[in-house]
């Protein structure tokens, strides 16, 4: 048992799970992460290097990966918007590799200080183009360890970069906590004797290990070679990924769920958030209200099947986020009027407290009781 | 005062150590069994003028982790108690370093020479690990071993004998106030 | 809360201390020729022997928070009975 | 000359005050170093901007009594661009930490020094981040402390003057917070110059970079930016330094005060020679 | 009547609305936007820079809006990647300036010459933290001019970076168009006499002109002045900005509609991609099958009371899109399960050919036929 | 010693040929120069990895028989940075563009260059952005003609060499597409350096920088390269160059050559002091 | 021909001048009062290897803006052959330049010797005006004035007469293999 | 469509053309000392007095596009006949 502040067990999960490429850029409040990594890394023989910006680390991070490291960055919003270009660039290269955003208020420099959930739409779409983004994110000290650990192993199945996403509260908050064993995840391999090609469906064989890879950021084929008269190759090979995405949703779908059965009204939550729906929910109980917590620890790809199965049984589902309305739009596409979906936004650097939501819950079940019901 | 969860409020001005000290008081809790979450305020503002950090201590989970009303308060500087120290729950305590009342005459609160003992100790900057003392001696937030075992965890060798002492100043200065109520 | 500023006159220059700004950090103190500068309990300045002051503006130039300024009072003002 | 002292109070906003500045930090120093240079210039302060970047450092512009433009971390001088570009009339000034203006930053400073455009930058050399806790900075001397660099710093830092007068500065110079005389002065000199400016100013940090290589506070550090630097020749030719005599002692002083086409003015040539007024 | 490119309408748009500055950096397929500025802007006595990259290029663009200029910059994917931070900035500084985004096949460098609309939601989305997107799009070359004139107004009605996005054929393509008559949006000006804040629901007043405004990316309020130890003015001043966005949707929502009346299905398609959905639905109309088109030239703030109204008489709405299904999600959002939402998705670098939306949409009549109404 | 028209086929591609490049474009001399100094050092092909960035240069990895990555707009030092300090016992070479390498790129390139971290940047410097079609680069010399600067530039372009100098560069070297002899030993020569190395070498784009400024096709431009150059004592003492001198002809050769600590060097010392062992 | 629309493709080696080639035959269909919609192949791949420019012309509001089947095909080389100029509509148009029969010698199509001819008239690089010209003259896809005045628009000056007679040579090309047809 | 590579070998010595490459840029064609190259119709390179080639290397080490290749023919190879 020991007391971790929430970046510190970033930086452990990471190491735990084999990390051994540090390249980041200092940013509150994601900071810590980095200080850490600047600790345990030269010690255990990795590396670790702070970089002119986000940018370069973004691209080390991706350049390191290529070099056989597991390599990650964390950062912040204004960081984490300089990094959509090289995100991008590491999904089409299926270059496995770990980015963290801890979220602060924003736009901008907003409220550097304070906790956002503002960045929840940029991790899915805030790079340029079309790819599948893995996206997880923490409410807890002990979920930030688990969950980085998790976003290298997604990384190294799926060969793509994966998104962890807490805030500021969870970053620099301490818990105590058993921090349970992890072991590296293993990085397949082609099978002896063979020599598949370097991209698609087939195992991630980095430089210097006997193969001459080309990698391009380039429209490409499973050769990696560029294919820029057209694209039918590199859509093929991404709508792949999404069908494999798709089949494994049961098992990249990490979420918990409290009192679900029988709730009239579902409190879809994620991150630091979900702690005080936990405790709303709690309350709502305790009056009588029969309530659930959905507590989502992966984002993106969007969890289809949990929220319509949730939704065919709840009147209502309210989703309160620290931002002025995100995630409940990929729920409300998602339930297609099954019932009634409500957001509760807020973006002043505050966190919802326990009787906000359970308040918003409650008005929620009485407009829906005297509302028409649309659709 | 044994409330669970017990949600406690360290505050005062930026440099004199309120991280430390909520960091300490939640090492203490870990030490006792208990679940603890601690957060604190962040960034350039809390350098200087009020800073504040927060312990919630259950026997169980901790749902919400931020305290919205504090069970206990310690307040080490006027900004501190102006900003931080006028709102605590019912049944609540509030311990303030003397020094503030020559600015806010009417703040409310128990009120202790926690400077002038630190000062005493030869070392002004222990003026946190007092207030620890005092307020676990007069609350029983944690227990004392706890904070002492806290203490040898999270302190420079060369520090710890110096802060032990202060911590055990803090004790009888809580102690003291105790027998007088 | 804020603190009124320290002022002294002598002829037409006129020292002013913005006490509420100062920080504590010593280095108006440490600079001092006259050595009459110092904290007091909360460690904000204080200016005991202000009087010696030789209006030397060294304090000024060196405080990173803009405590001191030493001016010269107008003669307009001067003759309305210095400044208030 | 800047006078000592003077009454600064109408070039600062003072509903700002106190600055968020941590006790003794250097910057507020340069801060009254740039008052002192606007008062100096006599500068009409409703036709200058002082542009920040984020930093400790990139606060500067809330406390100035000036147009202010707080902008991005390491940007602050592409804005800047854009603004006198926009309105060539306008005094502007680029207050950056040097994580803001040779870390993040450093492309816009090697650019807007290439174009010669009349801007002056301030560069608060603290040689770490201040605002994040104290990480290392491309400025962070080789071998000193920092929170991502625990047990010394393995990288050689960048050396501003050198860097601003390759990419081509037309004015460079550096000072440190010690020179309460000579800085404001060559801010002001710089402000003056038709041309892209450079001021570096060395600043101590003693919250980070002198706790954590201890350095003592405030009153301590001054004296150590004292006896690390040398005042070469003001105002006089550009001196020759080597690498190797700078191990030691770092120059100080006005390195490069050259008149070249300032890039407005070109703009402007160019406006005419389209058949078009640039700012009649 | 004269024969333009797509991108040459955009720059004559741009200085017809009184644009007197540009920033930028070359990327195909935008290009010419900045070429042809490069030879406009001089001869005007307008300011025209090539920057270091697209950062600087966006700074150097709110700059000048401070300065007073009509500012704008184009780019593609990856520079308006680049761009993210600093659109933040402009939103949450209430920047008035133009943004153009020629789309093309991404992510990263992906198919540089090929059209996409694969940053519509990075539009909305693309920058960390919340704030209030406008979006426009166009399908001509005479629309191109017309809604780089529009994004001019809009931008300095609500005094916010406006977003115009292309696509590589439109940018390319020539056609044969009269230009009508733009006149500049006038600027509002503080009514004189008074001195209203300078932020907030108030005039934009640049520097220099008398007065000495701060402005910052922390979260502030309408004074200027930082506001970071909460951020509710600066929600407070979100919200109001949505509101009126909402309130004016009628007027910001530019649209056209083709058979709409008693349509079926409704084909919902913006860009280039609408061109070909025109063919499509009047190929349809011609096989007796009743569609409809609803050729969106607003793509943000969302048009949420069009297509609420049309998911009310429509039994399918059909979103053809040259992406893998991205506008779709808030489509499907709005509708709320009231009729049949289905994404086409392409990613290829090609267009849809009228043949091919056609088709899709009428075997979605037949799935939805056949099918079980869901909801 | 490069010999002339040595058989090269090992150390291309030839499956990726033609090349993409416009006929007479110096970037297909420049990437056989490199491919040259592969052969000259001997390398194992399995063990080096060509990083580009993007623009016509960028695409150079696409024709070496050797890792290829090829990256993004700028940042192929970055990235490079990366992949290097990960599998330190690659060779590594960068084929940066000079819009690449010092407009959009211009920050990693100094920060590259004062880590002193062994990486080998080829800097093809067209005076143009070619890919996107002739646009200005930060090396267009002033008064040049490019489709944004269609009345002549009035920008100062950047001196690639001074840069990586005054960033920190510990091997400096510039030449020619002319330069066939000389170019491919520079390069080679920089491989072998441990410690950051940058060979510019002038090439020619007939399609756009020749067209638009009446440079004549490839032959002329070849001549010209040529004959607006100087060889300076090539790997002789780093000469003293004054800008006035650089007016009309541009010097060539080797500049800089000094072996100061190597980056994944120091950081391996660094993880033995820590305790740990770093690419044991 | 007057299909409407009418969907020509132009196509050669990068620098054989389609792109500009295009552009004068959508300027000339606007000078005959036509709706008319260009695009063309783009990029560096472009500059090689087979370029092509699309011309959409009708009396109409033009649509769905690229060609999926060509009406009307100009191929000026090999490479253009091989890769646009095997698809045409029934009943379409395809023209090619002699050379392609040397590569490509079933290649199908009307053969004509557009670079001979440029060559006789002193500048091999009119090649692409001249196969304008006589496409023009063979489908009457535009007005020939359309054509002649679209050149005075687009071309500067210094080559205007040059391009004049290159597109002259073309008419007459055209008219001479439709008078053998 | 692929022309096939042009080959003259004298002694040990073996050029290679691989005219398939070749995009008519005069580079090789301007600097052969033996003037022994030119174009053909279709812009791309000929040798047609290549057989008075002096192996000077020259045309390759300007050819940007890697159309000639000099090399030395392995003796063992030279045993069996020559290159093929
Ligand atoms: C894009 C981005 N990256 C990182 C940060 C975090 N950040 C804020 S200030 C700063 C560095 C401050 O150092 P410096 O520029 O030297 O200024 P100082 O605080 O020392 O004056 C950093 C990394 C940010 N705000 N934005
Ligand atoms: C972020 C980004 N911005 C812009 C571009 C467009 N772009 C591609 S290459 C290039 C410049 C090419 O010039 P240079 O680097 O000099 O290389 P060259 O083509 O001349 O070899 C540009 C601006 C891009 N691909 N990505
Ligand atoms: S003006 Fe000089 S003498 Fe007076 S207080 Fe200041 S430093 Fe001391
Ligand atoms: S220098 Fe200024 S801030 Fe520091 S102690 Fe003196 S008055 Fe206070
Ligand atoms: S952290 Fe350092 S630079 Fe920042 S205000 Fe404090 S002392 Fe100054
Ligand atoms: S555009 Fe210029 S640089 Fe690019 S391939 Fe062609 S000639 Fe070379
Ligand atoms: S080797 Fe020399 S002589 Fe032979 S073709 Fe080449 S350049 Fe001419
Ligand atoms: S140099 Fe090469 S590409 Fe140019 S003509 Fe000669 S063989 Fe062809
Ligand atoms: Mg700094
Ligand atoms: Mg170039």
């Amino acid at each position: 048992m020991k007391l971790i502040q929430g970046n510190e067990a970033v930086a452990l999960g990471a190491v735990a799970a084999g990390c051994d490429f540090y390249a980041g850029y200092p940013i509150t409040p994601a900071t810590e992460i980095m200080e850490q990594m600047a600790r345990l890394l030269p010690a255990r023989g990795g590396v670790f290097i702070q970089m002119e910006d986000e940018l370069s680390a973004a691209a080390a991070v991706i350049g390191a990966a290529w070099g056989g490291a597991r390599a990650m960055t964390a950062t912040s919003g204004p960081g984490f918007s300089l990094m959509q270009e090289h995100i991008g660039y590491a999904a089409i290269t299926q270059t496995p590799c770990v980015f963290v955003d801890s979220q602060r208020g924003g736009p901008s420099t907003g409220l550097p200080t304070l906790p956002a959930q503002g960045d929840v739409m940029q991790a899915r779409f805030g790079s340029h183009g079309d790819r599948a983004a893995i996206a997880l994110t923490a409410s807890s000290v002990l979920s930030a360890y688990e969950m980085t650990a998790r976003a290298f192993e997604l990384s190294e199945t799926y060969r793509q970069p994966v998104v962890l996403l807490l805030d500021a509260v969870l970053s620099h908050m301490r818990e105590n906590v058993e921090l349970p064993k992890v072991e590296p995840a293993p990085r397949p391999m082609p099978a002896p004797g063979t020599d598949p090609e370097p991209f698609g469906d087939n195992p991630f064989v980095p430089f210097g290990a006997g193969r001459r890879t080309v990698v391009t950021g380039l429209a490409h084929d499973e050769s990696g070679l560029p294919k820029t008269a057209g694209g039918q190759a590199q859509e093929r090979m991404l709508l792949e990924l999404q069908d494999r995405l798709r089949r494994d949703a049961a098992e990249i779908t990490h979420y918990s769920s409290h009192a679900l059965e029988g709730a009239r009204i579902v409190v879809l939550a994620y991150g630091i958030t979900a702690r005080a729906a936990r405790e709303a929910v709690e309350m709502l109980r305790a009056d009588g209200v029969a309530a659930g917590l959905l507590d989502l620890q992966t984002l993106w790809p969007f969890p289809d099947f949990l929220v319509t199965e949730i939704a065919q049984g709840a009147q209502a589902i309210l989703v309160p986020e620290l931002n002025v309305g995100q995630y409940v739009i990929p729920v409300t596409a998602a339930v297609q009027g099954r019932c009634r979906v409500a957001p509760l936004g807020r973006a002043d650097g505050n966190l919802f407290t326990p009787e906000e939501i359970a308040q918003a819950a409650r008005d929620l079940l009485l407009a829906e009781r005297g509302g028409v019901r649309r659709g | 005062m044994r409330r669970d969860p017990l949600r406690v409020r360290l505050s005062g001005r930026g440099g004199q150590g309120i991280m430390l000290a909520g960091t300490l008081l939640a090492e203490a809790a870990m030490q006792d069994g208990l679940h603890v979450v601690q957060t604190q305020s962040y960034g350039p503002e809390a350098r200087l003028g009020a800073a504040k950090s927060e312990v919630v201590i259950s026997t169980r989970d901790i749902a919400f982790p931020e305290v919205l009303v504090p069970d206990l308060v310690l307040c080490l500087s006027r900004d501190a108690y102006l900003k931080f120290g006028r709102k605590v729950a019912d049944g609540g305590v509030v311990l303030l370093e003397e020094a503030i009342l020559k600015d806010v005459p009417d703040a409310k609160g128990q009120v202790l020479p926690l400077r002038a003992t630190a000062r005493d100790l030869g070392n002004e900057l222990s003026l946190n690990v007092v207030g620890l003392g005092a307020l676990v001696a007069i609350t029983q937030a944690v227990s004392r071993d706890g904070l002492r075992s806290a203490l040898r965890h999270r302190m420079k060798p060369e520090y710890l004998d110096l802060n032990i002492g202060a911590l055990e100043a803090g004790f009888a200065l809580g102690e003291a106030i105790q027998a007088r109520a | 809360m804020t603190q009124p500023a320290l002022q002294l006159v002598q002829g037409d220059r006129m020292l002013t201390v913005q006490r509420d700004w100062c920080k504590g950090c010593n280095l108006c103190i440490r600079s001092c020729p006259a050595g009459i500068l110092s904290l007091d309990d909360g460690e904000r300045i204080v200016g005991e022997g202000i009087a010696r002051c030789s209006f030397c503006g060294v304090c000024a130039a060196r405080c990173p928070d803009f405590v001191f300024t030493l001016a010269r009072v107008p003669e307009a003002q001067m003759a309305m009975g210095g400044p208030q | 000359m800047a006078r000592l002292g003077q009454d600064l109070s109408e070039y600062l906003r003072a509903e700002m005050m106190p600055t968020v500045w941590c006790p003794g930090c250097g910057h507020g120093i340069i801060a009254q170093g740039i008052a002192t240079a606007l008062r100096e210039i006599r500068a009409d302060l409703d036709q200058v901007v002082v542009v920040g970047g984020i930093g400790c450092s990139g606060r500067t512009p809330f406390y100035m009594n000036t147009g202010a433009m707080h902008t991005t971390h390491g940007r602050a001088l592409a804005f800047a661009t854009g603004l006198k570009l926009a309105r060539p009339s306008l005094t502007v000034i680029v207050a950056m930490g040097d994580g803001d203006a040779l870390a993040i930053g450093g492309n816009h400073f090697i650019h807007a020094a290439r174009r010669n455009i009349d801007l002056t930058v301030v560069l608060y050399n603290n040689s770490i981040y201040g605002m994040t806790g104290g990480q290392a900075a491309p400025t962070t001397p080789q071998g000193s402390h920092s929170t991502t660099t625990p047990l010394g710093s393995i990288e050689p830092n960048f050396d501003a003057v050198e860097l601003a007068r390759a990419a081509g500065a037309s004015f460079v110079a550096r000072s440190t917070t010690f020179d309460f005389q000579e800085m404001p002065q060559l801010i002001a000199r710089a402000i003056r110059h038709p041309g892209f400016s450079m001021v570096e100013v060395l600043s101590q940090c003693p919250t980070y970079y002198g706790r954590l290589n201890h350095l003592g506070e405030a009153p301590e550090m001054l004296l150590y930016e004292r006896d690390r630097t040398r005042l070469l020749e003001m105002f006089g030719p550009p001196p020759e330094i080597t690498r190797e005599e700078m191990v030691g002692q770092l120059p100080i002083g006005l390195f490069v005060e050259e008149v070249r086409p300032e890039y407005t003015q070109r703009y402007s040539e160019l406006c005419a020679a389209a058949g078009g007024s640039y700012h009649a």
